[in-house]
């Protein structure tokens, strides 16, 4: 087992390049567009946190090996090699500025997919030793123990027997041929443990048959965040496992961002063929539900609320329309923030930031954007769809002094579940 | 060598090998690029994203943040006056449409050549603005190289010239019409090698920006 | 032959009255293109100015700047120059012939050392001598010896000025310009194929009225006469302006005498007077009669991209280099492209798998 | 309007010259009556478009004196319609054009008797009063 080195970090990068990378690094006219949709630099203002100069490294590679100018000048003697040294110096700015949102994409003039690239750098960074502590834990634990905070079955089953204990309902592990195969994030796990109950209270009331598999229950992959395709692989592969084992028809992936883009997204291209069941955002099914009235609610929350769109499900992700139509059945009074939907801005915890603690500091800061947003919008409650996202805008509204609750969308939806007669039981009860 | 050898030089053996490299230079860009291929994407798609590829080509021009600040309001609006100056003065002034007519066979009706001046003009005080944006704001004095300042100054050349060569300004014509076309010629020397390829380049990337958004479903 | 009275002796000799006198210096300064406030200076200066004795030699030419100069339209000037002057040698205008031209001309070059004026009309064959020789005598050798007497040459027409014609590629007699062969003489180009008569004359009146060679532009021509750009002059400018060209020499925008540069007017980079000055008693001149100007004054002008091709129109055919370009470009683009392929192939080839355990930093 | 050929009038090719020089004109008089300073324009240094010479000719018009001088060809001298703006028109013995001047002054100079004449004329007429009386 080889240690990281810089020559494997500039293989990683030489693989890495393709046609849409060769297009933008043609493309950037160096116009700056990019900084100011990025909160990093809203917040900071330091110029290094302009996206594309967290690119800087792969866009030399790229010139001097890809372009037959480039590697002319590189015989000559002209160019500037890539060092260990530059490749920790941009850690900080590829890892801890850097939550993977893709607002930068959306806006740059020419088109560059500015996030594909960092997701592109960061294989290098990886493979050349260049990551956040943080990271390098939690990836070690995702692979060794099953989960980044160091979760394992037993807690999620002791967890299983409180829910069934509360709703009656049971908790189906491993039942092969059930219709969904639910997993779980070790933050639900740990911090929002009525997530699992009210999954089990509308799956009863929708009756479908779901299961969840004690082999892989975990849908978190620090694989992605830290950017290393062949651990992203190994973590992926034992959902795909599990799932093809249990023989369901659909993966949820849970109240989680980076999670959906590791399952759905990357899965696939990661072992290399695509997956024989679908993969779905639990917010997905719930619309599904809705729409085969399966999911029926009743009352109304009267408070003031807004939706925070998670990044990688809302704007990365697809999943843009079906928050809205299940926070209109249950909120009378929902407002949307200014930047909403597929343009909204960051908690600033994605894309690993939450697990490195060098970033703790300027992950604080990078919330002042979200607060600015809610500031302009005076609501009560705030909801959103990612248990990293609630964890981050709870500590930063705490830290900030703003009393707001801050509730998920599957929870809120449970409370409001209509009893049905059958099963007797409700949870006021 | 007078000024009007130089002129006859320019206007000739100049021209053709500015084209040929020019040309040139494209062409291997466009194999170095496209030879490299991307991966088929093997996940379970919303769409194929063609569409959404082709709709981002024109809508991303008019994107502006919501989140605009001066500077980004500065670069949106003048990267518009300047591009439509400069096209202006490049494609609907009589002289242009007449060297476009010796290379593709057609031609189109001109404008006015006191309109193309006023373009020009425009153009010309969008660029020194855009300078000096890039000298002042932070962000770009901290990304710019010395490529940037390459690349303005062969962009800026043509518009001068061309200005001083209608208003018969310092020099006789003979001698500012064979700087202009010599200030071409390098434009065209330099495209391939220098961010200039954006030009062609960034139709290719904002299909692909919109097609991958696309192909998640995601509308821009 | 030299007659050392005044100009202004002369005409009251030949009974000229002083109103005679002003009409003359009043015609002359409109003809040098000066300001009519300049008639009195001129008046000055031709009243003491002495006569000068002119030699001219004809090499390789077509006897167009002759005929132009016979045909000024101020025969009244002309005659009063002729008179003034005294044109002591001129092979077409000269009655003798034979050995007695060469006397003459040896005699007058002998007799006014240093004060006459040469004026040449002609390109030089430097090449090959026997293109032109007259009388046993090379044009080159009897334009060295005629302008070692010299006191300023005026080489009249565009193939004395800049070899013309003759030099027009591929330059069979290895045609050149007299300011290419005399280095030490001050030297007055009047261009033109031919030059308008009134710029011949002109010329000679301001260096017999000033006595001094007048100011020149960067080719060595007259400002009086050269310093004005003809499209600057030329009256169909306001056309250009809105747009209106002419497409073919007999559409609707031809019949309405719109701008002519879309069938290769010269205008913009041809200095000289036609635009104001024009041809044939200011009757017209090339773009008033509907074609566009050559460019005729300007050096090269034969070679200068076809007369019916428009000024901006590149003078090689960029299609098809483009299309040199593109085969080229594509060849060496599959290589570079193969050559990309290539590398990121062997990457992934050599790519080794990172474990959770390699994360750390290595040697 | 004599036009000398089809191709070069058509309509009247408007270029927009007749009106400065009128203009020109107007501050020319305005000078002569405040200062005293005359002015000539040498109308042969303009750019014309064909028919143009002759508009100019026909917008000012013939006033009340009309001279003709014979030396070495004839010379028109024509007050025009507007006081003070004066039309001549050199021509040489075979009666071409030499110049055209429009000159805004009290008395064109050409017209003025020269001293010198005059004192050729002193010298010659004791001839004259030998001969007659």
């Amino acid at each position: 087992m080889s240690k990281a080195t810089l020559e494997r970090g500039l293989n990683a990068l030489r693989e890495q390049i393709d046609t849409p990378i060769a297009l933008f690094f043609s493309s950037c006219t160096h116009c700056g567009m990019c900084a100011t949709a990025c909160l990093f630099y809203t917040e900071t203002e330091n110029p290094a946190y302009t996206p594309i100069n967290k690119v800087e490294p792969l866009r030399r590679l790229w010139e001097q090996e890809y372009t037959l100018v480039g590697r002319i000048k590189k015989a000559l003697g002209m160019s500037k090699p890539i060092t260990d040294a530059e490749l920790e110096e941009w850690k900080e700015y590829a890892y801890n500025a850097c939550s993977l949102c893709g607002r930068c994409t959306m806006v740059c003039p020419v088109g560059n997919d500015i996030t594909y690239m960092i997701r592109k750098m960061r294989e290098g960074m990886a493979a050349s030793g260049h990551t956040p502590e943080g990271l390098v834990g939690a990836s070690t634990r995702a692979v060794k123990i099953g989960s980044p905070m160091g979760v394992k079955l037993p807690a999620l089953q002791a967890q299983a027997r409180h829910v069934e204990k509360d709703t009656g309902i049971e908790i189906p592990f491993d039942v092969e041929g059930a219709e969904y195969m639910l997993l779980m994030s070790s933050m639900e796990i740990m911090n929002y443990p009525e997530y699992l109950e009210a999954v089990s209270k509308i799956f009863n009331a929708a009756g479908k048959s779901w299961t969840i598999s004690s082999e892989a229950f975990e849908a978190t992959n620090s694989g992605i965040q830290i950017g290393s395709s062949d651990i992203a692989r190994e973590l992926v592969s034992r959902v795909v496992n599990a799932a093809e084992k249990l023989k369901v028809k659909t993966v949820i992936s849970p109240e989680c961002g980076h999670a959906y883009t590791a399952i759905r997204w990357e899965g696939p291209n990661l072992i290399g063929r695509p997956f024989p069941f679908h993969v779905k955002h639990i917010l997905e099914v719930l619309d599904e539900f809705r729409e085969q009235g399966l999911l029926k609610t009743e009352g109304f929350e009267d408070a003031r609320m807004t939706f925070h769109d998670p990044c990688q499900l809302v704007r990365r992700g697809g999943v843009v329309q079906q928050p809205r139509n299940l926070l209109n059945m249950v909120a009378t009074d929902f407002v949307e923030m200014k930047d909403h939907g597929i343009m909204n801005w960051c908690c600033g915890a994605g894309g690993g930031v939450s697990a490195n603690e060098d970033a703790e500091e300027l992950k604080m800061k990078a919330f002042n954007r979200k607060k600015h947003q809610l500031e302009e919008l005076n609501v009560d409650t705030l909801v959103t769809a990612c248990a990293n996202c609630r964890i981050q805008i709870e500590e930063g509204l705490e830290e900030n002094e703003i009393d707001m609750p801050v509730v998920g969308l599957t929870e809120m939806l449970a409370e409001h579940l209509v009893e049905d007669k059958k099963t007797g039981v409700s949870d006021n009860d | 060598m007078n000024e009007v050898d130089f002129l006859l030089w320019v206007r000739g053996p100049g021209l053709a090998i500015a084209s040929i490299i020019f040309v040139l230079g494209m062409t291997v860009k466009m194999f170095e690029i496209f030879m490299l291929g991307r991966k088929k994407n093997l996940a379970e798609l919303r769409g194929s994203g063609i569409k959404e590829g082709f709709r981002t080509i024109i809508t991303r021009s008019g994107h502006v943040d919501t989140y605009s600040t001066r500077n980004t309001r500065f670069t949106h609006i003048a990267g518009w006056v300047f591009h439509i100056g400069l096209f202006t003065a490049i494609f609907l002034l009589a002289p242009h449409i007449e060297v476009f007519k010796s290379i593709v066979g057609f031609a189109w009706p001109a404008l006015p050549t006191p309109i193309i001046d006023f373009a020009t003009v425009i153009a010309m005080i969008t660029m020194l603005a855009m300078l000096f944006h890039r000298i002042t704001n932070p962000v770009l004095k901290y990304l710019s190289t010395g490529q940037d300042f390459v690349v303005w100054a062969l962009t800026f050349l043509p518009l001068l010239t061309g200005y001083m060569a209608y208003h018969h300004l310092f020099f006789s014509y003979t001698l500012v019409l064979g700087l202009h076309i010599l200030s071409v010629c390098l434009l065209l020397v330099f495209f391939p090698f220098t961010k200039l390829t954006h030009a062609v380049t960034l139709f290719f990337a904002r299909w692909y920006n919109g097609m991958m958004a696309g192909e998640k479903g995601v509308q821009q | 032959m030299a007659d050392d009275r005044t100009l202004a002796e002369m005409l009251r000799a030949q009974g000229i009255t002083r109103r005679g006198f002003l009409k003359f210096c009043a015609t002359t300064a409109s003809m040098m293109a000066l300001s009519p406030a300049m008639v009195p200076k001129i008046a000055a200066a031709l009243e003491n100015a002495r006569r000068p004795s002119v030699i001219w030699l004809s090499f390789q030419e077509c006897t167009g700047c002759t005929e132009s100069l016979t045909r000024s339209h101020s025969p009244t000037i002309e005659k009063l120059i002729f008179d003034v002057i005294s044109l002591d040698h001129h092979h077409t205008l000269m009655a003798a012939s034979g050995e007695a031209v060469d006397e003459a001309l040896n005699e007058a070059m002998e007799e006014n050392f240093g004060k006459y004026i040469l004026i040449v009309d002609g390109s030089i064959p430097v090449g090959n001598p026997a293109y032109s020789t007259v009388s046993g005598i090379s044009n080159l050798d009897m334009l060295k010896h005629a302008a070692e007497g010299a006191a300023a040459i005026v080489s009249v027409g565009t193939c004395a000025a800049y070899g013309g014609l003759p030099y027009a590629s591929p330059n069979p007699t290895g045609a050149a310009s007299v300011e290419d062969i005399i280095k030490d003489k001050p030297i007055i180009n009047v261009p033109g194929c031919p030059p308008i008569p009134v710029v011949i004359t002109g010329v000679l009146a301001q260096f017999l009225t000033f006595g001094k060679i007048p100011e020149l532009d960067s080719l060595g021509r007259p400002m009086a006469f050269y310093g004005q750009n003809i499209h600057d002059r030329c009256y169909r400018r306001p056309f250009y302006e809105r747009g209106q060209f002419a497409e073919t020499f007999d559409d609707e925008g031809a019949k309405k005498g719109w701008c002519l540069f879309k069938l290769g007017c010269k205008g913009p980079i041809t200095y000289n007077a036609c635009a104001t000055t024009k041809w044939n008693e200011g009757t017209s001149w090339p773009v008033e009669s509907g074609h566009g100007c050559l460019g005729c004054s300007q050096p090269n002008f034969w070679d200068m991209g076809g007369f019916y091709r428009a000024l901006s129109m590149p003078t090689v055919d960029l299609a098809n280099k483009a299309g040199i370009g593109l085969a080229a470009g594509a060849a060496i683009g599959v290589a570079a492209g193969a050559l990309n392929r290539g590398k990121k192939a062997k990457a992934v080839r050599e790519h080794e798998t990172v474990t959770v355990d390699d994360l750390e930093k290595g040697a | 309007m004599d036009c000398k050929n089809e191709a070069a009038c058509g309509e009247v090719a408007f270029t927009g010259n007749v009106t400065p020089i009128l203009n020109e004109i107007k501050h020319a008089l305005n000078s002569l009556i405040e200062t005293g300073e005359s002015t000539t324009i040498d109308l042969r240094a303009m750019p014309m478009a064909p028919g143009e010479m002759q508009q100019i000719e026909s917008l000012l018009g013939t006033g009340e004196v009309t001279a003709t001088i014979n030396a070495m060809g004839s010379s028109t001298v024509n007050e025009s319609l507007y006081a003070g703006v004066w039309l001549v028109t050199h021509r040489n013995t075979d009666d071409e054009i030499l110049g055209k001047f429009i000159e805004i002054t009290r008395i064109p100079s050409i017209l003025e008797s020269q001293t010198e004449d005059m004192r050729g004329a002193l010298e010659a007429l004791p001839d004259l009063l030998a001969e007659n009386c």
